[in-house]
């Protein structure tokens, strides 16, 4: 089991209804994580429409989940 | 990334450099309707760390690939009305094309790629995510 | 047309209308050097009336060509030490891709067609009027 | 004969060495009153890479003159 840190925005915050949660869990990848919390949370954002950051930074879908990460999955964006 | 009005005027004096001949800015700023809604006002969020490398990161990008002396690049957070500034972008260059190509890539990006989302409050009394850009 | 300093930010604000997006300015600064020179300051001549009416036609025709609200620039005449703004111009449009494009049309024909000549007066002591334009 | 009101700028101002001047002319158009005043002033920039204007418009060189005709010779410009 990883501990893991979870920030939502945009729609994901909305369907989570919390901005931040500390999850339990036997994913061992963002992409696994998503599908986790999907059935958690109900997100209907596709993953191909989305990116993922670990830790702060961009990473890919399949990047190994460590105990602790803060991970943010990213709803496509409309700044400007 | 600022969470109040910022003085436009402080921003541009600091890329006013002997070299530079030409200046070109770009602002957003937030429109009374959208999509043929009324719109009351956008409510800016960020995921601050995140979108402050990348907003780094693109104003590196276009001073490696336009011939301009600086740039500067400033995103509101939170509640907008409507006229406000919502993104201003300033380019200093010796010459027009490099200060107008320079600005339009550094807009762009920031559109594409940094993590900001706009939720729209309708004069109707609904909220929206805008999802997707227009890419005009 | 202005023989002194003009407060930008008036010119500015008459352009922010409420259906208003995206805002696009370009200046043209005194630069330190041309062609390896280093310049000590720029006088600006115009033929008055010509130069009104001709600025005038090119906002018409930047009003024509791209879906932009609103569009102004500013000239100044007479003579402009290093650093100083010589020429203005915003665009107010809903979306940034009129924008920029009329942004850059304006900036484009008043450098092509309205009858206003520098004179760079050089460090050196020297003054030369500017022949052509670099096309940049 | 017509009198021509003339202005100059730039080049053409350091040649004529005065801003503006009035001529009797037997010149019938903009492009002969040119070469009239390049052999009076020594104007030595080609009316190829010049425009006129008659009346503060653009026109054509081979617009006819009237008498009372304000002229200017526009030499390449540099605004901006």
């Amino acid at each position: 089991m990883r501990r893991i840190e979870l920030e939502y925005f945009a729609q994901l915050h909305d369907a989570a209804g919390c901005a931040a949660e500390r999850r339990e869990t036997e994913a061992d990848t963002a992409a696994a994580l998503y599908d986790e919390l999907c059935a958690i949370h109900g997100f209907s954002l596709s993953p191909a429409c989305m990116r993922v950051a670990v830790n702060a930074a961009f990473c890919p879908w399949d990047q190994p989940l460590r105990d602790g990460d803060h991970v943010v999955f990213i709803p496509p964006v409309s700044g400007g | 990334m600022a969470d109040a009005p910022v003085a436009i005027g402080v921003l541009q004096r600091e890329l006013l450099l002997p070299q530079a001949g030409g200046f070109c800015s770009f602002e957003g700023w937030v429109r009374q309707t959208n999509d043929g809604r009324a719109v009351s006002g956008i409510d800016y969020k960020a995921f601050r760390p995140l979108a402050l490398t990348e907003g780094q990161a693109i104003l590196e990008e276009a001073t490696a690939r336009f011939a301009i002396c600086a740039a500067t690049a400033m995103h509101r957070i939170g509640y907008l009305a409507v006229g406000e500034t919502a993104v201003w972008i300033g380019v200093a260059a010796p010459h027009r094309d490099a200060a107008f190509g320079a600005c339009r890539f550094i807009i762009d990006e920031i559109k594409r790629r940094v993590p900001i989302w706009k939720q729209e409050h309708y004069e109707a009394g609904e909220t929206g995510w805008v999802a997707c850009h227009d890419v005009r």
